[in-house]
């Protein structure tokens, strides 16, 4: 019943080695994504989003590892793979699309070379004139100019660049694709080209996606659901609409508030006070319960369990609560 | 009724030279010009906060630093206080330089790192009180932190920025330009490279000195909403020029540049249920090397017609205190 | 290709050029007690070859008439005479460049592949065992005066082993050699000198290789590259070493000046017959022509490949070819 | 309120002296430059040396309990001149170091903040003196000059400055844009202000890590100037001795105890600059360390 989810993060906890001890910068991370379903994982700068990320594709740096937990890629547990595995499923089943696509591409590298490499790659037996015929293919479904083919990355410009990105993550027809802050240092007309884009491209292709980015408009117009991150956890995971409208989790809350809106009265929107725990050693019970406005004794001694609010929308807090979980 | 403006510019242009190489140099007389600001009028009465709006090219920075004399402007004229702009008499420089001040976009590069926090404020009093005792700059220096909200302030004054985190940073920043309690405010980004979480007390902090001192901004930022919340009179920058200017009301209500429609089409904005239509324009800002003829818009329009591509249209009044550039918007006239 | 890249580049190397000479015209002429007007009133000067030298370099012109002959002599070649050879300087300086540029150009080309491959491996497993003795030997390689290197190398392989010729280029006294013969000896007077300078310069090139390679390691596209489903091999191959050739052409390019330097050392070691031992030869001589023409030909030599180099990073850099 | 201040610098300056001295590779350096001051300082008191003091025992004899680290062709004592030699090479590479640095701090400074027709000239001259083979010129100065110690420290210092200069250079332009700059010009600072106090701070840790290399440079020019017999004939530095040797035939005898040891003093004097150079980097660029 459960296999039609092409990825599954079960019960997951990163954690880095570093100079003082070390750094739980993912911690007991659950979330599903359905064939074609999108995700939008959203946090603070340091709340572990761009780990889980990394932890799915088997990237992480040398002093990071898997402590505990699954990953599920099409029913497969991918966690224990070695190197040589990881490097046939990279780009060839999950791709991703970085952050700062200027410097993302490699500049002395013409595109057509940076895209065919990756399609070789996966695909062996493939002739010089299909790769071609592929990357312009790829060139006219993200609306570049196919005359571009051999043109080097400073070439293009910023949105360009952004859009030479998503080619490239499409190469190998990828059954899901990772979108690290695919729109943020565009400017926002470039942001909403790139948006439009992306939802075009769903569309066509069904492919699963999970965005990556401490924007929730972005998410709000790409995604399917959400994942609320804080220092490492899981806050609240749910349905767009559930998320934005009848959001449980105190943080979330806050994150929601602290976003702008011309409709409406000319409201000055709040700010969180104080500032994200230190990651070596986060407060004990539940880590918001420094900075949250309705926290109570236990939260500051008990982490709070996940609690059900319907429609597949879960939330960790001691003072919202809606109906307990059996596992 | 003229004499309530702080600033008063007009015909502003910024024009930097774009070397297209050694030897057309040599050939061409007529050099390719960056027009960066081109022929802008603006002004800003005391107490108000004018907030221009831009994506990145359009000048809006260029202009910010032309009115402070940080970027020497080509032609126009300026005035302070109703007094004309007398840059190469040095006392009156050392007057402006006094009443007139900026708040920069990022925390982490206006603060000198090899300075402590306590010089980093007292600074400007080196320039501009120079009889000051070492007892009057240091309570200076503390009222001036304790107004940034950074208290107590006896405890951040032997540290250095790298201590500090990117609001606390920009705290010391606006008690640096506190402690002179300037007129006049150039802000420019000072809240984009911050957390979500921190921007609106920073922003809070901007408006407190205007409250309490009576000081006028020219607040530039990419962000509509942001202005829209901040300021009393909204500027649209495309390309060099003013596009739209009015009441902040305009982004919420009815604004008349297809540009600005655009962009307020586009705002980052999560409430799903009024998700309006999104204009999305194609392509990106032409080059400021080479402006397009006519209406500088006309390339990206969605309503250009012929007339837009020979003529340039004026900013025109259509409503008390609301211009527009535009040949075809007909609303509101 | 840029044109405008390439005249620029040429163009600053033909200032240069003339930097070089005017240096060497206020050295060698215009100082008050310069070399030249010295050498003309020297006692027992016979006043007839006096005479004829006060022609030659124009002394009893104003001093710009002076500069002006002087770039003109210059600019066709026409170095003088040599003092003590009593050749002209060109004549002597043809004869000993083509051995240097075996020495030099052997050396290069060795340490150019050595360092690279090197700094490779240093960079790809930093930190571990093999990257702290290579890193170790440049530094210490670093610390080590040519000549000495040169000396010690001599002292061990040459006299206590016996097994290379101890100086020179050929053995003295073989004639009738035939041409295998001779390229055998050559080869044997090689290793030593060849390995010395090598070696000097092996070090810093790994240095410099494994400094760039590392800033390569942390940009963004060497992730992207492994996302894709690279290994780490054909990444470093294929994504970072191309990256990384462009600091090294600038850095082989300004370190000629150093390998000059080597050069000298190893032939004054070693007896070579270049042009580092006819520099010296002519400072112990006194011969200035000499001298002003050794250092007037390295320089442009140096300016040259410096050139050379520039046109090579054009073409391993997209962002200067097509501007 | 300059107490309090006081106490943070002092602060600041025993933590970088706590970070140097647990850096182990920085301490080695700091050790055996430390051995080789000591020397030149003391060496001549503990162990007087007389260049003109000839003929004392056998010509190019073996380490000796007289001689304990043999003798020259004219039957002089070799430790003597391996203990005079430190000095020299200290002095020549400290204060040749001084004018290099100097020069290229100033023309860096210069060139990068006031940019325009200012930077395009210095840099054109930089540039011509850098790919200007320096050795010959070098020779070529010590030769016309005459060769004594201190117009060897002022030809190195003369021709050394132009890295220096390219790094003051690229670092005066980074700091340049930073907004800090023009946070100083908005309060009315005028440039030699904004040059002096808010750039030179900023650029000094990146020269005096430089001077480290620049140091070392100059010691190991010195040796080979000397070497190449355009030293000062009357100062017994390392390379002045390597020349002897060189010039009469130890090496094809084997006389090991007087080419050797100079030479492996050059070294571990040339290293102990390496090592604090590399320990220094270390401490100033925290990126280094986790790269």
């Amino acid at each position: 019943m459960e296999d039609r989810n092409i990825l599954k993060v079960e019960d997951l906890n990163v954690f880095f080695k570093v100079n003082g001890g070390i750094v739980r910068a993912v911690e007991n991370v659950n979330f599903q994504l359905k064939d074609g379903e999108s995700i939008g994982i959203v946090g603070e700068s340091g709340c572990g989003k761009t780990t889980t990320a990394l932890a799915i594709m088997g990237m992480l740096p040398g002093n990071g590892y898997v402590d505990n937990g699954r990953i599920f890629f099409e029913g497969e547990d991918i966690i224990n793979k070695d190197e040589k595995q990881w490097q046939r499923y990279r780009w060839n089943k999950i791709s991703m699309i970085f952050q700062g696509a200027m410097n993302s591409l490699n500049p002395v590298m013409k595109i057509r070379r940076q895209i065919g490499e990756a399609i070789r790659l996966h695909n062996p037996t493939i002739t010089k004139g299909e790769i071609n015929a592929r990357v312009v293919e790829l060139f006219k479904l993200v609306g570049l100019d196919e005359k571009r083919i051999n043109y080097y990355p400073h070439e293009f410009s910023g949105g360009m660049k952004q859009r030479v990105m998503i080619a490239m993550a499409l190469a190998c027809n990828p059954k899901l694709i990772i979108g690290d802050e695919p729109t943020t240092a565009l400017d926002l007309m470039i942001q909403a080209q790139i948006i439009d884009l992306i939802n075009d491209l769903r569309r066509k292709l069904n492919m699963g996606m999970i965005i990556i980015t401490h924007d929730l408009s972005i998410i709000s117009e790409i995604c399917d659901r959400v994942a609320v991150m804080y220092a490492g956890n899981i806050v609240e995971i749910g349905s767009i609409e559930d998320i934005i409208e009848n959001y449980k989790h105190p943080y979330t809350e806050k994150l929601i508030k602290a976003f702008p809106s011309i409709y409406g009265d000319k409201r000055m929107a709040e700010s969180i006070p104080g500032a994200p725990p230190n990651p070596l050693s986060p407060p004990k019970g539940c880590r918001f319960h420094p900075r949250c406005h309705k926290s109570i004794d236990i939260c500051k001694n008990v982490l709070p369990k996940y609690t059900s609010f319907g429609n597949r929308h879960f939330a960790a807090c001691h003072v919202v609560k809606g109906d307990s979980l059996n596992e | 009724m003229n004499n309530d403006k702080v600033i008063e510019v007009n015909k502003l242009s910024v024009y930097f030279n774009a070397r297209a190489g050694f030897f057309k140099d040599l050939i061409r007389k007529d050099k390719i010009m960056v027009r960066a600001v081109d022929g802008v009028d603006l002004s800003i009465s005391k107490g108000e906060i004018v907030s221009l709006v831009g994506e990145s090219g359009s000048g809006k920075t260029t202009m910010g630093r032309a009115i402070l004399n940080l970027v020497h402007h080509n032609t126009g004229s300026l005035k302070f206080n109703d007094e004309a702009y007398d840059i190469k008499n040095k006392k009156w420089m050392k007057t402006f330089r006094k009443k007139a001040q900026m708040i920069f976009q990022d925390p982490y590069q206006s603060l000198n790192p090899k300075f402590m926090i306590a010089d980093i404020v007292s600074e400007p009093l080196k320039f501009i009180e120079k009889k000051l005792s070492e007892e009057e700059i240091e309570s200076k220096v503390v009222e001036a932190l304790e107004f940034a909200g950074l208290k107590p302030a006896r405890d951040y004054l032997y540290r250095y920025p790298y201590e500090l985190s990117g609001g606390q940073r920009q705290r010391v920043a606006i008690a640096s330009v506190f402690i002179i309690s300037p007129q006049f405010i150039v802000a420019d980004e000072p809240v984009s490279m911050l957390d979500a979480s921190v921007r609106a007390d920073i922003v809070k902090l901007m408006l407190q000195m205007k409250e309490e001192k009576g000081t006028s901004y020219l607040f530039i930022t990419h962000d509509l909403a942001l202005a829209w919340l901040v300021s009393d009179r909204i500027a649209i920058m495309y390309l060099g020029k003013i596009v739209e200017i009015g009441p902040a009301e305009i982004i919420s209500g009815n604004c008349i540049h297809p540009y600005t429609q655009a962009l307020i089409s586009v705002l980052s904005n999560i409430d799903i249920k009024k998700k309006r239509k999104r204009i999305v324009l194609k392509g990106e800002t032409p080059s400021p090397m080479n402006i397009p003829k006519g209406c500088r818009f006309h390339t990206r329009c969605p309503i250009a017609k012929e007339k837009c591509e020979k003529e340039e249209p004026p900013l025109i009044k259509r409503q008390k205190n609301h211009f527009a550039a535009c040949h075809f918007s007909k609303r509101l006239i | 290709m840029n044109l405008k890249y390439f005249l620029r580049k040429l163009i600053q190397s033909l200032i240069t050029i003339w930097i070089v000479l005017t240096i060497s015209f206020i050295l060698f002429r215009a100082m008050p007690g310069d070399p030249v007007s010295m050498f003309v009133k020297s006692d027992g000067m016979d006043p007839q070859v006096a005479k004829a030298l006060i022609k030659e370099y124009g002394l009893h012109l104003p001093l710009h008439s002076q500069y002006l002959v002087y770039i003109k002599e210059m600019l066709l070649g026409n170095f003088g005479q040599s003092f003590s050879f009593q050749k002209p300087v060109i004549e002597i300086i043809a004869q000993r460049l083509p051995n240097t540029i075996i020495l030099a150009l052997g050396a290069q080309i060795f340490s150019i592949i050595f360092g690279i491959l090197l700094g490779t491996i240093a960079a790809s497993n930093r930190g571990k065992k093999i990257d702290v003795l290579l890193l170790g030997s440049a530094l210490f390689i670093y610390a080590i005066p040519a000549f000495w290197l040169g000396i010690m190398l001599l002292s061990y392989f040459g006299v206590r082993l016996s097994l290379v010729p101890l100086f020179g280029m050929i053995t003295p006294g073989l004639n009738h050699m035939s041409k295998w013969e001779y390229f055998k000896d050559v080869s044997q007077h090689l290793i030593l000198p060849a390995m010395t300078f090598g070696l000097a310069i092996t070090g810093r090139y790994a240095m410099i290789m494994r400094g760039a390679l590392l800033d390569i390691f942390t940009e963004d596209y060497m992730i992207t590259a492994k996302a894709k489903g690279f290994d780490r091999k054909y990444i470093i191959r294929n994504h970072a070493l191309p990256n990384a050739m462009l600091p090294m052409v600038t850095v082989i390019a300004i370190s000629l000046g150093f390998v000059v330097a080597g050069a000298i050392q190893t032939e004054t070691v070693f007896s070579w017959p270049g042009i580092g031992t006819l520099t010296i030869k002519a400072l112990e001589l006194r011969d200035y022509p000499l001298l002003q023409g050794v250092f007037l030909i390295i320089s442009l030599c140096v300016i040259s490949a410096n050139f050379i180099a520039d046109i090579i990073y054009m073409y391993i850099d997209p962002r200067i070819k097509y501007e | 309120m300059s107490r309090n201040r006081f106490d943070v610098k002092l602060r600041n300056f025993r933590g970088f002296l706590r970070l140097f001295f647990s850096n182990t590779i920085g301490l080695i350096g700091f050790i055996m430059l430390a051995f080789f001051i000591i020397a030149a300082f003391l060496g001549p008191i503990v162990y007087p040396y007389d260049i003109t003091d000839v003929a004392k025992g056998d010509i190019l004899a073996q380490p000796s309990r007289e001689f304990p680290l043999g003798t020259d062709q004219l039957g002089r004592d070799l430790l003597g001149a391996l203990i005079s030699g430190a000095k020299i090479s200290l002095m020549v590479g400290f204060m040749g170091a001084s004018i290099s640095v100097s020069i290229g701090t100033i023309v860096g400074l210069s060139a990068g903040y006031i940019g325009g027709k200012v930077d395009s000239i210095l840099m054109r001259l930089t540039d011509g003196m850098m790919v200007l083979p320096v050795l010959p010129l070098v020779m070529v100065l010590a030769a016309l000059l005459g060769t004594s110690i201190s117009n060897i420290i002022l030809v190195i210092g003369l021709t050394g400055w132009t890295g220096t200069a390219r790094l003051v250079r690229s670092q005066t332009l980074s700091f340049k844009e930073r907004q800090f700059i023009e946070r100083a010009r908005c309060m009315g600072a005028n440039n030699t202000y904004i040059m002096i106090k808010h750039i030179l701070p900023n650029v000094f840790p990146v020269i005096f890590a430089n001077t480290i290399l620049v140091t070392s440079s100059a010691i190991l020019r010195e040796t080979t100037l000397s070497f190449l017999g355009l030293g000062d004939p009357l100062s017994v530095s390392w390379g002045q001795t390597l020349n002897g040797a060189f010039n009469n035939g130890a090496v094809s005898i084997g006389a090991w105890w007087y080419y050797a040891p100079p030479g492996v003093c050059i070294i571990l004097l040339v290293l102990s600059f390496t090592f604090l150079g590399y320990s220094f980097d270390e401490i100033l660029n925290p990126k280094l360390r986790e790269r």
